[in-house]
């Protein structure tokens, strides 16, 4: 990684010259103690956009929420929402709402109470309120629940409630501070489309955190991977994942397979640091010349791990090191059955091999 | 309160923290920190004790006469001995009749033990020590032969009675706190009950004892009624402070500074154990 | 720890046994408030009703309760008001020198209450001029602080901040949330902790004795005076009998509403 | 640490501080009284409906009163020197400190009638008169008896002895009286067994008579069950048997007797010390009126009759032996009974002037009492 | 899913013969208020083997890792250890260990002193505890913490600490009740690895509970589908994966395509539930003839769901219903670019259709 300070200015590709939903300005955090929580960042969120936050532990994506919540006041730098200079102003007077990770329902509230609670703060008259509360809680799906206390709810469940209760009188801005961390598989990954499908159809501005790659592949119209309180690279799923901008965001976005050094020079004839995405490799039988233009080496499998859809197979090369390809568990196309202790060959297109600084 | 100031208020974490803090600390500046530098000034100036009135002269008198009485010394030491005797028979108690409320009682009757515990607290002090005055009566008593009779046993037996719902209490949150999977990973690992008890349970409930032998400890340490009532001839610092008070103000003020000090070093002691943060 | 059946046969045991030991004495109290004997003789010599008609006419032991219940609830409204204030500072803030608070507001019950008592007279004589009926609340009030504070914030630690910081984000002002949201919640810790407060402030007598204005009468100061007097030590059991059976509703009361016993832990 | 000569008040001096008397009229009263009394002293109905002559005061000349009791006379100075209180029951142990200390003001005689029924034994005593001006109205006065319990003694004794002398028979059973004054009793003691130590008054004693008493009440300490400060539980000891011998008052013994006569009291042949109580009035007393009514009030016949009664002494009063419901009352108490008080030594507060007349030694003051008692306790 | 009680007698296919190193047999547990955890369970573990129990919450995993802990009793039935019947004795008597979700390491006891703790009960001296102890803490890589407080250490950390801890004196099984439940997906992936590595060279029998079915497929020799208190299917993971034995597996395991009723009449010429995994679905231009004995249906793409290695593609089937067909983001082979609203051909090999029930 550099050790310099580097600057990734991002703007939203496809709605330039629109007015920003959310524009950080030179936006630097410090804590108390000296921890520098966010590097000078300049980010630009379009309206309706949907944009995921993605890095490890302490990287500073929940700081960069709550100063856009209004939590946190930058140490320098502005936060603009819809041109509107926030940066001091105190949460209660932004249109921005956010889904917490504990979810932070009220524990003395119904359901249904929680979820009319903002309309209550904006003198909402009683039925209006009523109506648009159980309107939000039908289209978490949770009408039948109104009356529940909500710590007699599911993990699933809370969730759901707390997006209504944010949804419920239309923010400008959601945030969202890994919302689906405390769910289980297959309910994070049900709840992943339903809540790709209400931004889809409430047209707000969902800025969304997560740790977890394939939920910020999955879901973001753009992603922004952050380490180190700085933007290592921001762009669409595609870009960020097909060409990380660097080593970090390479090993942090999917699995790499790193040719460097010596391994590098020979199987790929020329020096530096690359990485190859495990799908991109083929799997051949070692008689079987690689196709035209095409990088190959050879090595021995290692081991072969299945995962039902998918098998990892991590081959040891002649040349040194090790990587992994990634077969899909398709229908039996001919390809010859893999085994532990097989030399194959393993093969790909040199456009990708991707550069790694 | 407006808005606008609120927005402030909330740009401002400091300002909120002082208006927060401000009338504990004022209060208890006043109240508490003001009377207890008051009162060890005091023990540097002496009184005409047959007219009642302080003469404000500077002098180590007093203190130095406390510290270097044998007989002060001698009840310093005793009561002490008692609170820590206390404390000790408070903490024997507790174990298991805590141990037996977390772990052995349903829930249903959780609650019920609870209540039994803490419903005795309710009753007036000076009513259970006179209760235990009656109890321990020597010879032909309730007890008959089996009294000790008023005494520095008697003395902790019933400051042990008066305080173990302060000992119970967080010994049985804290035996509660353990969730199920320490008591289940000892036995897993090969450890039979007494053996998890020893190495897993006491010392994880050191601080909880720690927690309550503040209170058993500086309750026995302050207490000068039930002595008059079960010690026989016996006393302790604060019957010599009590007595000592309405003659002699500038000496009973010397003597508090050996509880305080005590006291002092006991919480310094038990701090190390995260006692305090649980009181 | 896997208990056999031995073990728990031991423990059940052992329980009986504490809380025999916790109960005999006040069962005596009860029993004494029937004898007809003034002077606790023992065993009774009868038993009699005429204690509890006694007391029940008793001007006295009424009137130091009314002034016991004032005291109480002055000095619990005091600390619940300081105590929420403090505890707030203390789970919501990492300041410097908290420790240090923290520890003030222990100090008070830590220390014995002897030297609490005599610092509190020295002042209030010394250098304010006299004992009240309010110097009283003051010194009750400054050690009832802790009770507060404890369940407070053992309730807040438990209830996490985003919960605040929830209400703010969907536009409730700091003073709102305050009303809609943190307040609600500590209810139950409140009362609970306000319960205990007013159970320590109703039966204390040593830092009483040192702060009580001329002519006031606590309860304990009533029954310490007339423990000691003739024909009256009757009279103070069946005020103590009568306690003890009142006083296991707000027990109960505090145990369901502070919602943990780790609220109740320290009277 | 006693008296030096920066000390405020004048200690070692004669007269004690300057004050007059009121000189009258006690006129209309100013609506309010503060009370500090022994307990029994001041009863206004709220213990036994019963036992009330506060109240008929209090309707009588419209002073709203407030009593706060008492235990010792320690704290009966410490609470009056507070200047909370209009007027208090001072024994004599106290009631010099409350001169001395200027807490009190001389007291007009002439302005309450009741004096002069009062026993002309109990006026102008050292306990209430300075320098020939009297501070105080008498009350009554009690002695400080043997008491034993009558199982263990079926001959009565006549003699301190058991409660003093090692390997008595009532060795681990006895009760003292918890107070320094109690050191007066050794010094009565000696001076019936002790001759040569020359002690004539057991407030006035020199260093080697006091060693001698401190050595005897330590001689004692191992033989003692409880000092006592509590008569409920003294009697309760001996009606049961637990103590045999103590030093109490004729109370004592009678409420210990309620149920069947277990208890016996004796005025030993040494003597005894015993008690004299006197209400005074605070110095600058903003109630001076409701003061002398109340002393007034207090030593009438009637109420005076109901304390003695309800309290257990003798009644200061001449008239008021007429009046109490127990026409034996005075004679049980010795109330008139001239003889019987020669040898009762009433509890003075000691000083360094030897209160005796002795003009060639120092005695010891009541501070060092204090101390030595407390380091007693404490051994 | 039936409504009649099914059993399912597991028994571990290669070693059959040999001593089970767990035998459970009728084992029923019934909790106080009713409730059966456990209906009639019948399952052998062979010596060494590492086995993944797998199922809903609530489906009774804990309570069978707990009967054969010993922390629970069985309503009826037996346990038997290497063949010896341990029914009724305590935890402390038998030569299993477990892994708590929550770790349970002591507070009070350093990272060293935590991993001593069997052999301080098993009295074993102290320098020989001592070596021991540290060898384990190098099995799992946490030399470097031996005297740290447990309290200070990473969720990962505090992972390996337990598994230390219950390896170090070799029992002769361990017990994992989802370890790695609390980590996030990273750092899961890596103790994966580290777990599979630390039983192959220990040969110590593993159950492992899980409700992650990835984690399932990745780790087991043999995988436990459970589903309210009954064994549902047990087998090994490509086993329980591409030959579901019901809908239950079918849709807990992996994706489910499932064709159902009127659907499955026209796209397959047979009624009754079929479910086809998405990677064996391959997508083609809608004028592309499927390969000879294929079958084959057309329908509009609906959604591309980009997870990086791979691309969902959704399609709203003409003959009514979707189905999900995986598609590895593989070297560009020629296959058209997809986009939504794009009407396709998908095909697959007929021996993929799993008849459920
Ligand atoms: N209130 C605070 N005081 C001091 N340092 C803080 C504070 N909040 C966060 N930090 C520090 O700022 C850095 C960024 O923290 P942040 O919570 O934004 O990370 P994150 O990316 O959200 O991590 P995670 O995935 O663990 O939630 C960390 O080093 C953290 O320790
Ligand atoms: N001690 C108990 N008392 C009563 N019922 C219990 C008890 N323990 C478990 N159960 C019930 O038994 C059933 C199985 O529980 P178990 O904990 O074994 O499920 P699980 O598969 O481990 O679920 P999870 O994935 O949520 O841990 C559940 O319905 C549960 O409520
Ligand atoms: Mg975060
Ligand atoms: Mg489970």
């Amino acid at each position: 990684m550099p050790s310099v300070a580097r600057t990734v200015p991002v703007t939203p590709p496809q709605h330039a010259g629109e007015v920003p939903a959310i524009s950080l300005r030179g936006v630097r955090k410090e804590f108390p103690g000296g921890v520098v929580a966010v590097h000078d960042l300049d980010l630009d969120i379009a309206e309706g956009e949907f944009v995921t936050l993605l890095g490890p532990s302490g990287s500073g994506k929940t700081t960069v929420l709550r100063l856009i919540a209004g939590f946190e006041q930058p140490t320098a730098g502005t936060v603009l929402l819809r041109d509107r200079d926030v940066t001091t102003a105190p949460p209660f007077d932004r249109d921005v709402h956010t889904v917490f990770q504990d979810y932070a329902l009220f524990p003395h509230l119904s359901v249904l109470r929680n979820v009319e609670y903002p309309l209550r703060i904006a003198k909402v008259p009683r039925t209006e309120r009523r109506e648009r509360a159980l309107a939000a809680l039908a289209t978490v799906r949770l009408e039948g629940l109104a009356d529940r206390s909500t710590t007699a709810l599911s993990g699933g469940q809370r969730q759901r409630v707390a997006l209504a209760r944010a949804l419920v009188n239309r923010p400008a801005v959601l945030l969202l501070d890994e919302p689906l961390g405390a769910l289980d598989l297959k309910l994070r990954e049900q709840m992943q489309i339903e809540l790709k499908e209400i931004q889809r159809s409430s047209g707000i501005t969902f800025v969304f955190v997560t740790h977890d790659q394939d939920e910020a592949l999955t879901l973001a119209d753009r992603t922004v991977v952050f380490s180190e309180g700085r933007v290592e690279q921001a762009g669409s799923p595609q870009e960020v994942y097909e060409r990380p901008a660097s080593a970090f965001v390479a090993g942090f976005v999917g699995t790499s397979n790193v040719l460097a050094g010596e391994t590098a020079g020979t199987v790929l004839g020329r020096e530096g640091s690359w990485s190859i995405r495990p799908e991109k490799i083929t799997v051949t039988a070692v008689d079987r010349e690689a196709a035209a233009g095409w990088s190959s080496t050879v090595g021995v499998v290692e081991e072969l791990v299945y995962t039902g859809a998918t098998t990892r197979c991590v081959v040891a090369l002649e040349a040194g090191g090790v990587l992994s390809a990634l077969l899909l568990n398709g229908s039996g196309d001919g390809a010859p059955p893999l085994g532990r202790g097989q030399t194959v060959r393993l093969s790909w297109q040199p456009e990708h091999e991707i550069p790694l600084m | 309160m407006t808005r606008r100031l609120q927005a402030v208020l909330h740009r401002r974490p400091g300002l909120r923290l002082t208006g927060l803090l401000t009338p504990a600390l004022v209060w208890l500046g006043l109240f508490y920190i003001a009377p207890l530098a008051l009162l060890l000034a005091t023990a540097f100036f002496r009184t005409n004790s047959f007219t009642g009135r302080i003469v404000y002269d500077f002098s180590t008198d007093n203190v130095v006469d406390v510290l270097t009485t044998p007989e002060y010394l001698l009840t310093a030491g005793r009561t002490v001995g008692v609170a820590v005797g206390v404390t000790l028979l408070c903490a024997l108690l507790a174990l298991p009749l805590a141990t037996y409320m977390a772990l052995v009682a349903g829930p249903r009757s959780r609650p019920v033990l609870l209540a039994l515990v803490l419903t005795p607290l309710w009753a007036s002090y000076l009513v259970k020590v006179y209760a235990w005055r009656v109890l321990l009566v020597p010879e032909g008593g309730l007890l008959g032969a089996a009294s000790p009779g008023y005494g520095w046993t008697a003395v902790v037996l019933t400051l042990t009675y008066l305080w173990l719902p302060y000992m119970v209490l967080p010994v049985y949150a804290g035996i509660s706190s353990m969730r199920g999977s320490f008591l289940e990973a000892t036995a897993d690992l090969g450890a039979r009950p007494w053996t998890s008890f020893r190495t897993v349970v006491l010392p994880m409930l050191a601080p909880a004892i720690a927690a309550g032998s503040v209170f058993t400890f500086s309750l026995s340490l302050g207490d000068y009624i039930t002595v008059q009532l079960v010690g026989g001839t016996h006393q302790m610092l604060g019957n010599l402070v009590y007595s000592t008070f309405s003659v002699d103000l500038p000496f009973a003020a010397a003597v508090a500074v050996l509880p305080l000090l005590v006291m002092a070093a006991y919480l310094l002691t038990i701090r190390r154990t995260g006692a305090l943060s649980r009181l | 720890m896997i208990l056999s059946t031995t073990a728990r046969w031991l423990l059940r045991t052992a329980a009986i046994a504490v809380l025999t030991f916790i109960y005999a004495p006040l069962l005596l109290v009860l029993l004494n408030s029937f004898s007809t004997s003034a002077t606790f003789a023992w065993p009774p010599p009868g038993l009699t009703l005429r204690w509890w008609q006694v007391a029940a006419t008793n001007d006295g032991v009424r009137a130091a309760l009314v002034t016991s219940v004032e005291v109480a609830l002055l000095a619990t409204a005091i600390a619940v008001v300081l105590g929420t204030l403090a505890s707030m500072a203390l789970t919501r803030y990492e300041f410097f020198g908290r420790e240090g608070v923290s520890l003030l507001i222990l100090l008070p019950i830590a220390m014995p209450g002897i030297v609490t008592g005599i610092a509190l007279n020295t002042l209030f004589t010394q250098a304010l001029g006299g004992l009240t009926f309010l110097t009283l609340v003051v010194g009750h009030a400054t050690f009832c602080i802790v009770i507060v504070v404890n369940n407070v914030s053992a309730r807040l630690r438990r209830m996490s901040g985003t919960v605040e910081e929830a209400s703010m984000d969907l536009g409730a002002t700091p003073w709102t949330t305050w009303r809609l949201v943190t307040f609600p919640a500590l209810r139950g810790a409140l009362l609970a902790g306000g319960l205990l407060a007013f159970a320590l402030s109703f039966d204390e007598i040593i830092v009483t004795t040192f702060t009580a204005g001329p002519g006031l009468q606590t309860l304990p100061l009533w029954i310490f005076q007339n423990l000691f007097r003739p024909n009256q030590s009757p009279v103070v059991n069946v005020a103590a009998a009568v306690l003890v059976v009142i006083s296991v509703l707000p027990v109960y009361l505090a145990n369901r509403l502070s919602g943990d016993s780790a609220g109740a832990v320290t009277k | 640490a006693c008296g030096g000569s920066d000390d405020t008040a004048p200690v070692l001096d004669d007269s004690p501080p300057e004050a007059t008397a009121y000189a009258g009229p006690v006129g209309q009263g100013e609506g309010a009284l503060s009370v500090l009394a022994w307990p029994g002293y001041a009863e206004d109905g709220s213990t036994d409906p019963a036992v009330d002559w506060v109240t008929p005061f209090e309707q009588a000349t419209g002073c709203q009163v407030t009593v706060r009791a008492f235990a010792t006379s320690a704290e009966a100075v410490q609470l009056f020197s507070t200047g909370e209180y209009d007027v208090v029951s001072a024994s004599g142990d106290a009631s010099l400190r409350l001169v001395y200390g200027d807490r009190v003001q001389p007291v007009n005689t002439d302005l309450v009638p009741n004096y002069a029924d009062i026993l002309p034994d109990l006026k102008n005593k050292p306990w209430n008169t300075v320098a020939g001006k009297s501070y105080g109205i008498p009350h009554g006065r009690g002695a400080n008896l043997l008491l034993y319990n009558l199982a263990t003694h079926p001959t009565p004794p006549t003699s301190w002895a058991d409660m003093w002398e090692p390997g008595s028979s009532a060795a681990g059973k006895i009760s003292p009286y918890n107070d320094a004054i109690y050191i007066a009793d050794a010094a009565v003691y000696l001076m019936a067994k002790r001759p040569e130590l020359g002690i004539t008054n057991p407030y006035a004693l020199d260093q080697t008579q006091f060693d001698a008493a401190i050595a005897l009440l330590r001689q004692q300490k191992p033989m003692v069950a409880e000092y006592w400060g509590d008569v409920v539980k003294q009697g309760q000891g001996l009606a049961s048997g637990t103590l045999s011998e103590a030093q109490g008052w004729q109370l004592t013994a009678n409420l210990a007797n309620t149920d069947a006569t277990t208890v016996g009291t004796t005025k030993p042949i040494e003597g005894a010390t015993g008690w004299s109580d006197t209400w005074m009035i605070k110095k600058d007393t903003p109630h001076i009126n409701c003061a002398y009514q109340w002393l007034n009030h207090i030593v009438s016949p009637e109420a005076n009759a109901q304390v003695a009664e309800y309290f257990g002494e003798a009644p200061a009063n001449t008239k008021s032996c007429a009046l109490t419901k127990n026409p034996d009352h005075c004679t049980q108490y010795h109330a008139q009974e001239t003889g019987f008080w020669d040898n009762v030594y009433y509890w003075t507060t000691p000083i360094e002037q030897c209160i005796d007349g002795r003009r060639d030694v120092e005695c010891i003051g009541y501070d060092e009492w204090v101390r030595a008692w407390t380091e007693l306790q404490n051994s």
